[in-house]
């Protein structure tokens, strides 16, 4: 019973922050249609209960690093939904100065060491993250989140071989979404992740990933382990992308009963709700006003996004390096 | 002739050297995309759309959906002209060389050299390129200066439908392999484009515009910038040739050298980061063996040395525009 | 009884070759002590039977890659010993025209696609070389010579998994000496390479690479299937490497014990003449007739390489290109 | 001063480095060896020696043998370095980046920009470069135009046992990404180095000797392929001023700018790929902003465009020498 485990305020946190990326994301789709996003952006609707079962045992000395579909992870991580919003609008207030973008988003501050254009890139830093933890004599651990195509990028099986030979405190949450952009996991992928991950001898769970408690119990065990300096981890959630590869993507790969059933069947929110309701923990009111602040929220992040003045052209030169003679 | 866009004539391209070769095979991700999904096959054709319709005229045998995994299909691709195939790969966006550089540098690049000459390796690598789309800085950037470095590596940068439908099926008939960049901003570009398959040899630069006053070298996207700016400064009086060399590598030196003989002021325009970058290669070839016919200093007009923003009033400062050029024929026509 | 699937001719064979590459690399050792190779080299002797063992099995239409240590696997692929003999010493007449070296030994008229002096680089390339061959129709195989070491890079795993999905008639034989460099195995390397192999959906072998039959035995079952259609197969022969990483290397790392206890229990020539003897397969003075032969042969190969030209200086900027305008 | 090797230069900068500050590691294949094993450790203090002796001065934890993986230990050293600690990771030869790329192009180099300025990544990446010991085409290149070419990279490429030090200092203690590349065929070479430790700061051209005819601008190994040019030239009467950038970027702009303007003719010495290489990058350079003082072209002594070959005969053909040093700045005397 691992919704036991979780204080009634956790709990409400864990809802707000499910919640929240659920809207950032339907916000970002309405404002990219709506010509706002000037770049591409991958939405993590559907994928909440992976990122917030996951987060909710970090504190901000504990890293990860995110993907290109890297809103969820940023929010769960505790990034600020003002600057992402301005960021993915490419404007000067953005958490990124507006030079990063959706896929750059990061806050080093929060222990969010960004999102990554480059599918598979992120492992390999998190081993890095482990590391620093390990060498400074810290408990911090460090977590990857990747998909199910990233999982078979080389990037990833050199990243989990140097987690076990080190003993890094680093996790690797792999969401599995069954696709890559447009391509079905089952046709590029041999074999099983947690076999795979097994075969490094890293101890992996496979999760339901609408399951917030189940991503939640998991994710409890690899990081009560990493800390204790157990060793890597691997958890594979099994989670469904309700929009496209990106906003925008006619997504005709997927029939529309599979994805009338995905959102029906498949809902992280109503799961909670659900969950929490079967067992009296909170009461749905609770989480009425926490879905009306989060709507006022993200409507006020996207507007102030809008309002915002873009980066000064200056800033097109700066940060390349601390210091360039 | 018929307009066509830029993504039809690769597609054409595409179609008419699979259709004349049967040793042609395409591969990459989601070059036909759906695989193994409920719904529609074929259903992107490449994240740009180039290689739509080949799955259904070819089959999966022959177009190829890949893992995310650059260096095992690269290598693989590699592996395959070595061995009696002719593959056409596609790296989405040329920025994610940097998974599998290894196999085009080390391994496809230098089989023939290493190998004494007994080797040949028929291979194309396609890839999109460039700044404009709000791709960040690992979406958008202009790499071909690192193929260029590398002996061993073709590099080809079309500039216009017509460039890019021939220059696509002389890559693909080469028997030497290919790096095959094309603009993201051009896809949607349209020009003449005949029907039938035909061949533009490598090496040979077009004279896009004649002009007597200043030369402006300039390739891919940046051509259209450039004779943007030509077209500006011809209200002002000064006439500019604008050449584009079309493959980095070979390079047109002959074209390059004649012209700027001719003209004596020269302005090189590209998109590739200026350090070690195109525009910097062929002006140290102008400095070494044109130098008694400059007139005035040869100027360049580069991104900054700096990754590529999003937020687009700074991507749109990175690049090159016709202004800045227009600024920098001023300057030069002066000198 | 995998020893009775061969005939005598083939009994002869598989010992002139195991012999052949011993010599060779006792020369090249010696050549190179004497200033007479140029550039680096990495000796195979030790590993004979994995290279002739799998080899045995394949034809010149057949394709195998190499890696930096490839003297023996072109040989049991039937490569010429005057030309890479000559190539290793910089020779005109070298294999490789003298342009290649040790690192890069080649003879596509023999279906060996090359030694690679990039770790991990040559099993992406026998996935093309399989692709070939199942696209063009054919039963021929590829096969994959890669070490222990070789086996982390990310490029195997991307192999095996491409190789998996697409069925490919291609073999990864990993010759595990223990050793990448001065780094032994089991410090770099998590897990075993048989269960990494298998969570790929893989099968995987693991045998003895000193004992040729049971490499003999393992690659007809992997050929056999590869050849049937029925996709890849990972060989792990464990060899000792009886010289140190490259010729020179003062291999300090191992004890005296250590490498004489090597070169006396685990010598794949004794094994083998163990073995027919024991059997009465073959008689010892057609084996001492090869030794002999072997000897000589390698001796002339030497002295020709030696007595050669060096390459023609223009030689250095042809084959650049085909044809480059 | 006493006398050391480039290789102890770079032994003791490491030493020196390490003691100074606790977050400093060293990575890499083999940078101690013997890990696991039976026999000695630190059996090898790295494929080149230059890692000797810090195994048993600070310990297993913060000298690590890693395996033969450099996209996930350089990627590692990246995120290590985002997060409290300096670490110095050893890439065996340059020419293996082509594995690990994207981590130093796309992530290390990249951060700080995409993150808005909030990150800082002080990371070493070492490796040897360079022709000359019969490696091959896999192990002989000479890639910095490479990491010259992307934006975020600060490139060293030192010529001589003191710099070699300061320099590796200065790397180490730079809040920068640096990628730091040493000749392998200059690691026996002797020079003066101080015992104490001491930096030397990038973008500040040496120059190695002065001269009034010709400036030849060389580094690294070329460095003293040109000294030994200057020699020879100056018993046939012409001075020549030698100019080491010592780190590609920053280049030192200003410098080699001043002295084309004092002198007039250039020759640049440059043992990378011609095209898009060094040499080209300097020449345009100066053909852009120092055209008016310029006598005669800017000549380049570059290899040819070609992979490095095997054959000493061959290789020695590759590799500018004084010899084809000596007729370039000839020509450009007289010209
Ligand atoms: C190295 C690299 N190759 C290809 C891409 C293009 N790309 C972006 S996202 C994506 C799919 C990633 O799939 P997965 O890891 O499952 O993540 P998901 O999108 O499903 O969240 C691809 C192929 C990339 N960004 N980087
Ligand atoms: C990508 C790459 N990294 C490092 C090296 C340097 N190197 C050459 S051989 C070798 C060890 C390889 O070990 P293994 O694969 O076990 O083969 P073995 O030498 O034992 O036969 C290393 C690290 C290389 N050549 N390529
Ligand atoms: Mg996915
Ligand atoms: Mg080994």
């Amino acid at each position: 019973m691992s919704e036991l485990q979780l204080s009634q305020a956790q709990l409400l946190e864990a809802y707000r922050l499910m919640k929240t990326i659920r809207v950032f994301e339907e916000r970002a789709m309405t404002e990219k249609m709506g010509g706002n996003v000037p770049g591409g952006t991958h939405l993590y609707a559907g994928e909440e209960a992976s990122a917030v079962g996951v987060c909710m045992h970090l504190g901000p000395a504990d890293q990860i690093s995110s993907t290109h579909r890297g809103h969820g992870h940023s929010i769960a991580k505790g990034c600020d939904v003002d600057g992402m919003m301005a960021e993915i609008m490419g404007k000067g207030t953005g958490i990124c100065g507006g030079k990063g973008g959706s896929q750059h988003i990061a806050d080093l501050s929060k222990g969010m060491l960004g999102a990554n254009g480059i599918v598979g890139a992120g492992s390999p830093i998190v081993c890095g993250a482990a590391l620093s933890a390990q060498i400074l004599g810290k408990q911090d651990v460090a977590v990857a989140f990747i998909g199910d195509g990233a999982f078979n990028q080389g990037t990833t099986a050199e990243s989990l071989n140097l987690a076990s030979i080190w003993k890094l405190p680093a996790i690797f949450v792999v969401e599995d979404n069954g696709f890559g952009e447009a391509t079905s996991s089952a046709f590029v992928q041999a074999g099983e992740i947690v076999e795979r991950a097994a075969s490094f001898k890293i101890p992996a769970m496979k999760v339901d990933g609408v399951d917030f408690f189940a991503v939640y119990q998991a994710a409890g065990e690899a990081v009560s382990r990493a800390r204790a300096g157990g060793g890597p981890s691997v958890i594979h959630t099994v989670v469904p992308r309700y929009f496209g590869h990106y906003a925008g993507d006619p997504d005709n790969y997927r029939t529309a009963e599979e994805k009338a059933a995905m959102r029906k069947d498949r809902d992280c929110l109503k799961r909670f709700r659900a969950r929490v309701d079967e067992t009296s923990l909170l009461d749905a009111a609770a989480l009425d006003q926490i879905d009306a602040d989060v709507e006022a929220a993200i409507a006020s992040a996207a507007d102030k996004g809008r309002a915002a003045p873009p980066p000064a052209l200056e800033s097109l030169t700066t940060d390349v390096y601390i210091r360039y003679v | 002739m018929p307009q066509k866009t830029f993504r039809q004539a690769i597609n054409e391209a595409l179609h008419q050297e699979m259709k004349r070769d049967d040793r042609v095979i395409v591969m990459g991700e989601d070059v036909a995309g759906g695989s193994g999904a409920s719904g529609d096959k074929d259903a992107w054709g490449g994240a740009f759309g180039c290689t739509k319709g080949l799955l259904g005229a070819f089959g999966p045998a022959r177009v190829r959906d890949t893992p995310i995994t650059e260096s095992a299909f690269i290598g693989a691709a590699g592996g395959a002209a070595l061995t009696g195939l002719r593959p056409v790969a596609e790296i989405m966006y040329v920025d994610f060389v940097g998974v599998c550089l290894d196999q085009i540098m080390n391994q496809i690049a230098k089989f023939r050299y290493m190998f004494g000459g007994t080797a040949s390796t028929p291979v194309v690598i396609r890839a999109s390129y460039g700044a404009g789309r709000g791709g960040g800085s690992q979406h958008s950037q202009s790499l071909y200066p690192i193929f260029t470095h590398i002996p061993g590596l073709k590099v080809v940068v079309p500039s216009s439908p017509y460039d890019a439908k021939g220059l696509l099926a002389q890559a693909i008939r080469d028997d030497d392999p290919v790096v095959f960049l094309e603009s993201k901003m051009l896809y949607n570009t349209t020009g003449e484009v005949p029907d039938g398959a035909y061949t533009i040899p490598f090496g040979e630069a077009n004279i896009v515009r004649e002009g007597g006053d200043v030369l402006l070298v300039a390739i891919g996207r940046m051509v259209g910038v450039a004779e943007e700016a030509a077209k500006t400064l011809e209200t002002e009086g000064i006439s500019c040739c604008v050449l584009d060399p079309r493959t980095p590598s070979p390079l047109d030196e002959d074209t390059i050298l004649e012209k700027t003989e001719e003209i004596g002021r020269v302005v090189i325009v590209d998109e590739s980061y200026p350090r070690c970058g195109l525009a910097a290669d062929i002006s140290s070839l102008i400095a070494e063996r044109a130098f008694p016919s400059l007139k005035a200093p040869i100027r360049k007009v580069t991104p900054p040395h700096s990754p590529v923003p999003y937020a687009p009033v700074l991507e749109r400062a990175f690049v090159p525009t016709p202004d800045r050029v227009v600024e920098a024929v001023r300057a030069v026509a002066k000198g």
